[in-house]
């Protein structure tokens, strides 16, 4: 073993703290650094947010436009007060766009849950192919979506590959206008994020179904539980944060829908594909009256954000789940001696 | 005075009163073990000594200097978490070399340092393997060797064995301890197991939810317990209570249980006059290994389960409505629901009032006789 | 109660790993046996496949003579209590002991089931939360949770997997003495995993020792304890570990000389400090360590180039470096032939 | 459950996966069919060619701009590269911008819970908004500041539209990392810094990758900002592919699969390569694998 102690102990005990420069303190104030770390994400932010809500709550109070000839910080010379706000809310295209929206929104997302979860519990078991498939089931989420609207556009021409199928299967000829008919061109958008997104969800929920604590399906197994019992009480209350998360996180991401549907149908027939995103477009680059524009994207951002806070709520809790600081750990309840003995005493 | 102390530490955490007014002194070169359930705030109380916490009253001091607001790494205090903390992507040659590097001490002196902290603990042949590859026992020694490396003034272990299996349990506890004498550091050594904190510590803090209950050395803590939380918490199995009512009858003082009496000698119950009232409620308190089964006629009692460990028998009686565990020798074979004798040691026996506060303790010298009644 | 009979049962899992080895075992009606070994060492995986969580690759499992190797688990009527418990989070307590009856329609009313899940958690002490939601129990509840679940279907057999490992010392002991007066009471058949020998011996009525997919022994704590059969379960089985020496220190204790190629086995506790020279003494040994644990010391000795401990009374306690003789309890002292590791 | 039951329970989910699959994979298999097509079998009249009689790389020389033939009309001009270096570099200095500001805030938060409990939300607000709903403003602002249809303008809104998944995703790859680590690090002597830089971030090299490659996915695919923000200097290759279409009325099928194609491969490689984190990406670390 070692001869002597490494260095005398009272030289060890006597060393005393040394001085540090201002920048050495204050690389090692916790406060500091942390005010530091998130500066230039805080003024990210409002780089994103903060300035453009405020130039187009401006905007959004006059009737500006690009061609207008004066520069957009002297709009006020053309003060509408809430005139933009009443033209939209009191416009049917507005809420023709709104309802669209929601329609597309609520019809893809309930197909995708619907067939991501079957085939996500059909693939649960463990068999020979399934990592191979879960690759394939890969590659839509993966395309750019801008080419997914083109893809479908391809195969949803007259003469398209769509068709031909389906004249191939069914009796007689079918010749579906799918992006030229009023009635069923929403239902092409819809079919789009469908194919491209359904992957997700199967991912999400496959996920969680292999999260699921595998001994306490033994356990009900074991005490007699069958299948569809061990399904209603034990998978689906599991997989309700899960569940919510998926169709939170879907929800959010098609009310943005634009791409697709601009590249397969430019918001057309007439304006049948015209979602909230590409209604706000059009006006903006077609009907360049910035003004109303403006007044109906903050219409838009309000509704959202009004979503968003009811939304936020489980991502967070899902993303908080580690329980890390000590005290939480160090409270937990813990029976003591007298409580034992006592029980003790009462069971005998 | 060169050791570390804290004068009325507190320490909350929202509602939670993590440390409530701890003060103690740890000599300079002690190996000081802080005893407590999981929840009573031994690891704060490290962290607040090494600066990870600073305290919201009160203060801590490291050779008479205050350290309250001083910088972790600047208190030459080190660390060594429960769950070692070792660097997973370095080397174990680089997370023993990580402190000289932060404390810039010139290349060719970290390797001299770190080969004789490697050489120390046995760790050589481990120095270019990574913490993955190694076993229980190794990366334990490799997170001491990493506290040690900077030769700090003294060294804090939160329960340094508790991932490991039993086996190296034992042998750690041995070369902690051998390795503690031949550095002479302070060592606070933060434990949940009274058999690590009797074997190895000069001297022990037991601690309950926040509040210090008793610091002395082992044998105290075993023998006279501040307490009744203290008495549980070292010896396994615990300490049985006896519920009992004081009686005094001239001088002396007596313990009267349905089934038996304790008197005290002359001298201790004059330390217990103003402490125990006539009639008022007690508790005698009697360790299984000084409960002791006798042919002679002794406290009436029947056995409820035996528990045969090989090295000894644990069996539960059934005195008078309460439960009373004894330790005794494996051969002696009993039945249960059988009717036996049993004899409390006098020179072991414990009193404390209804709150469990320790009165007298007898720890070897015969303060009490028990006698049937 | 049932009566299990096992039959060269064999697991192989893919890989060619052999968890269990042509295990023959028969666990007596009514009785409380331990299967103990250190991990790793295929209890468990037998465990499962008494329940039918897991298929033996060969070998027959028969509950009170009827084959069940190829029953489904729900089938067999088994209660079984996890390490970690496996109780249902998301469900209260109540939720979790109902599970079984709800799961059985056993034809009882709904009233009949209630007072039932009131009786068992009365049993378990559990009574005061019922209401509460599983997930947020301590430790110590969450395990009467486990216990009471199994119990309310009155099953055939109890399997227990190290069920107690996780709760403090305190709680640990008192959950021992419960579980026994509960098995006793009731004469219910049980098989119960550790590789707590503490607990096995204290426990169990029988222990098979297992070790590497294998029986090492199988017979009563007594027989385990002081008639090891071979020199894993005299080194496993024992609070403090036993002393392994080569016989040749001691000559005389080996029979006709064969001691070269003998191993002496000697626990702790059945060794003596004595003066060097006193008769009595087998061995001369160096104090290198003492470790006092209040009740007694554990004292490390050098002997010959070998480590030993032994287990005394506080009274006379040696100093490091102290040279002193061994004393050794004949009766008390085991031999094992170093090819075979079997006790001679 | 007898085996029989059990075989044909297998049959039938082959045959829902197959079926499914076909469905799933038809659509990739045209584009990268069409890619290959010579202009007679876009849309032949005598039907469709479910596989193309001769495979050209024609369509893939009109948009690298070493077209052989130039004979017949062409609608717009197909030589994409310019867009494809555009979409390169726009995506790659977006990225690098969410990353550094991104891991910096979520550390912050994650460690020191900086910016109180709020932070966090409103950057994941942040992702919430339509982007479109925020164009006008941004196009006024980029004018006076003279970004319309620069590099510059497409990497800053490209690194404050992805920030929001950095910051969640490397939150939960840092709360991965024991709280010791980083305590142990300061212990040892480092600043907070040293503790973040020598400690911490090498623990999380593979999260900073799978993030990395993550967002450059989001970036590259990105469509509405840049044919929003950008003219002819900047146009991304997804704002040429939409130029090509609307401008034949969608009839030069080859070149634009050919075009389509190119801009699939890269995240398509990509995803596979963090396959593992892609949920935990598209949750925002909410959902770990």
């Amino acid at each position: 073993m070692a001869e002597g102690p490494l260095s005398t102990p009272s030289e060890a005990a006597g060393r005393q703290a040394p001085r540090r420069s201002l920048l050495a303190r204050w690389g090692r104030s916790e406060g500091a650094v942390a005010q530091t770390l998130i500066t230039p994400g805080q003024l990210l932010l409002l780089f994103v947010i903060l300035f453009p809500a405020i130039v187009a709550i401006y905007i959004s109070f006059t009737g500006w436009t690009p061609q207008s000839g004066d520069p957009w910080y002297e709009a006020y010379r053309s003060w509408l007060w809430f005139d933009n706000y009443w033209e939209a809310l009191s416009g049917n295209a507005f809420w023709a766009a709104v309802w669209r929206t929601i329609v597309v929104t609520v019809v893809a997302v309930t197909a995708e849950f619907l067939i991501g979860f079957g085939l996500a519990l059909l693939l649960l078991k463990q068999f020979r192919g399934r990592g191979l498939l879960v690759v394939v089931f890969l590659l839509p989420m993966m395309v750019v979506p801008a080419v997914a609207g083109f893809i479908f556009y391809m195969l949803f021409q007259g003469d398209g590959p769509v068709n031909a199928a389906l004249t191939w299967l069914l009796p007689g000829e079918v010749n579906i206008g799918w992006l030229t008919d009023p009635d069923i061109a929403l239902f092409s958008v819809i079919i789009v994020d469908i194919w491209q997104w359904t992957p997700l969800m199967f991912l999400i929920l496959l996920s969680g179904l292999v999260a699921l604590p595998e001994d306490q399906m033994n356990a009900a197994r074991i005490l007699g539980a069958g299948w569809r019992h061990q399904f209603v009480h034990l998978v689906l209350p599991m997989m309700k944060p899960i569940i919510l998360i998926a169709l939170i996180i879907r929800a959010m991401e098609t009310l943005k829908l634009f791409d697709a549907a601009w590249l397969m149908t430019q918001g057309g027939p007439g304006d049948a594909t015209a979602t909230m995103s590409v209604y706000l477009y059009r006006e903006t680059f077609i009907g360049t009256r910035w003004g109303y524009s403006s007044a109906v994207a903050i219409l838009v951002l309000i509704m959202v954000s009004m979503l968003a806070m009811r939304a936020i709520r489980p991502i967070e809790a899902a993303a908080e789940e580690r329980v890390d600081d000590l005290v939480v750990a160090e409270e937990r309840a813990e029976v003591s001696l007298e409580e034992a003995i006592e029980a003790e005493a009462r069971a005998r | 005075m060169a050791g570390i102390r804290l004068d009325n530490v507190t320490k909350r955490f929202g509602s939670v009163t993590a440390l409530d007014r701890i003060s103690v002194e740890i000599e300079d070169g002690e190996f000081f073990a802080v005893l407590g359930h999981p929840g009573a705030g031994k690891t704060t109380m490290l962290r607040t000594i090494v600066g990870l916490e600073t305290p919201d009253e009160g203060d801590v001091y490291a050779a008479g200097e205050r350290i309250t607001d001083v910088y972790p790494g600047d208190r030459d205090i080190a660390i060594m978490f429960q769950n070692l903390a070792l660097y997973p992507d370095k080397s174990v040659y680089n997370n023993l070399a990580f402190p000289l590097k932060q404390a810039k001490v010139p290349k060719q002196q970290i390797e001299q340092r770190v080969a004789e902290v490697a050489r120390v603990l046995r760790i050589e042949p481990l120095l270019k393997r990574k913490p993955a590859k190694l076993s229980g026992g190794e990366r334990q020694r490799v997170a001491l060797g990493r506290a040690m490396v900077r030769d700090p003034r003294a060294l804090l272990l939160d329960e340094p064995l508790s991932a490991l299996d039993a086996l190296l349990r034992l042998e750690m506890r041995a070369e902690l301890k051998r390795l503690q004498r031949e550095l002479g550091r302070t060592v606070v050594y933060v434990t949940h197991d009274q058999v690590e904190a009797m074997s190895m510590a000069d001297r022990i803090a037991v601690l309950r939810e926040g509040v210090l209950q008793q610091v002395d050395q082992p044998e105290n803590i075993y023998h006279r317990p501040a307490n009744r939380f203290v008495a549980t918490v070292v010896g396994s199995p615990p300490m049985n209570f006896l519920h009992a009512e004081g009686a005094w009858s001239g001088g002396t003082l007596e313990l009267r249980h349905p089934l038996f009496t304790v008197t005290t000698a002359e001298a201790a119950s004059e330390s217990l006059r103003g402490r125990l009232a006539e009639g008022q409620e007690c508790l005698v308190g009697v360790r299984p290994e000084d409960v002791h089964v006798t042919s002679a006629p002794g406290i009436p009692a029947t056995v409820y389960v035996t528990e045969p460990l090989g090295g000894e028998t644990v069996v539960d009686l059934d005195l008078g409505g309460r439960l009373v565990k004894a330790l005794v020798d494996p051969t002696l074979k009993l039945q249960e629901n059988e009717a036996v004798q049993l004899a409390l040691d006098g020179q072991r026996l414990h009193v404390f009032d209804a709150e469990g506060v320790g009165l007298l303790s007898a720890a070897g010298e015969p303060l009490f006789t028990v006698s049937a009644s | 109660m049932a009566e299990i009979r096992i039959q060269s049962l064999t697991k192989e899992f893919a890989g060619g790993v052999v968890a269990v080895k042509d295990l023959e075992l028969e666990v007596p009606h009514g009785s409380f046996v331990a299967l103990l070994g250190p991990s790793g060492c295929g209890k468990t995986t037998t465990m499962n496949m008494i329940s039918g969580l897991e298929r033996p690759t060969a070998g027959e499992i028969y509950f009170d003579g009827r084959p069940i190797t190829r029953v489904a688990p729900g089938k067999r009527n088994v209660g079984f209590v996890f390490q970690n418990y496996a109780i249902f989070t998301h469900m209260t307590v109540y939720g979790n002991l109902a599970f079984g009856l709800k799961v059985r329609k056993d034809g009882r009313s709904k009233a009949e089931r209630d007072a039932e899940v009131r009786r068992v958690a009365e049993i378990v002490g559990l009574s005061g939360s019922l209401e509460r939601k599983a997930g947020v129990l301590s430790v110590n509840d969450m395990q009467k949770v486990a216990l009471g679940r199994s119990m309310i279907v009155q099953p055939a057999i109890f399997l227990l997997d190290e069920p107690f490992s996780n709760l403090d010392a305190a709680f640990r002991a008192y959950m021992r003495t419960e579980l026994k007066r509960i098995q006793h009471e009731m004469g219910q058949t049980m098989v119960y995993v550790t590789h707590d020998q503490v607990e096995a011996m204290s426990m169990a009525d029988r222990i098979a020792v297992m070790n590497l997919g294998e029986l090492q022994q199988y017979g009563s704590p007594d027989d385990v304890y002081n008639r090891p059969r071979n020199r894993f379960v005299a080194g496993f089985v024992g609070s403090t570990r036993m002393n392994f020496l080569p016989a040749s220190l001691a000559p005389a204790l080996a029979p006709e000389g064969r001691a070269d190629k003998l191993t002496l086995g000697v626990r702790p506790e059945a060794i003596e400090i004595v003066a060097p020279g006193d008769a009595r003494s087998t061995l001369d040994a160096r104090v290198t360590l003492v470790e006092p644990l209040g009740a007694k010391d554990v004292v490390h000795l050098e002997v010959g180039g070998h480590d030993a401990r032994v287990v005394g009374a506080p009274g006379r306690r040696p100093h490091v470096g102290d040279s002193v003789g061994l004393s050794f309890d004949p009766s008390r002292v085991h031999l094992f032939n170093d090819e075979t590791d079997l006790a001679v | 459950m007898s085996d029989r039951l059990g075989w044909l329970r297998g049959i039938g989910k082959a045959l829902i996966v197959t079926v499914v699959g076909v469905v799933f994979l038809f659509p990739l298999y045209w584009i990268v069919t069409m890619a290959f097509k010579p202009q007679e079998e876009w849309q032949p009249i005598d039907g469709v060619h479910w596989v193309p009689d001769d495979w050209t790389l024609e369509n893939f020389k009109k948009i690298f701009g070493r077209a052989t033939d130039t004979g017949f009309f062409e609608a717009a001009p197909t030589d994409a590269t310019n867009a494809i270096v555009n979409s390169i570099v726009a995506a790659t200095g977006g990225t690098i911008l969410a990353m550094l500001v991104g891991t910096l805030t979520a550390y912050g938060i994650a460690r020191y819970k900086a910016g109180g409990g709020f932070l966090p939300f409103q950057i994941l607000q942040l992702r919430m908004f339509p982007p479109v709903a925020i164009v006008i403003p941004l196009l006024i602002m980029y004018a006076y500041l003279e970004l319309v249809d620069t590099y510059w303008g497409l990497i800053l809104i490209y690194g404050a539209v992805t920030f929001p998944f950095v910051v969640w995703l490397m939150r939960s790859f840092f709360q991965e990392v024991p709280r010791e680590i980083a305590e142990a690090a300061i212990v040892d002597g480092c600043s907070q810094w040293g503790a973040l830089f020598k400690a911490v971030l090498p623990q999380v090299r593979g999260g900073l990758a799978a993030t990395a490659l993550f967002v450059f996915i989001l970036n590259w695919s990105d469509f509405l900002l840049a044919l929003v923000l950008t003219s002819e200097q900047v146009e991304t290759a997804p704002v040429f592919l939409n130029g090509l279409q609307s401008a034949g009325a969608g009839q030069e099928y080859g070149p634009q699969a050919a075009l389509g194609l190119v801009l699939i491969i890269p995240p398509a490689i990509l995803g596979l390569a963090i396959q593992r984190y892609l949920v935990r990406g598209l949750t925002f670390g909410a959902v770990k694998r």
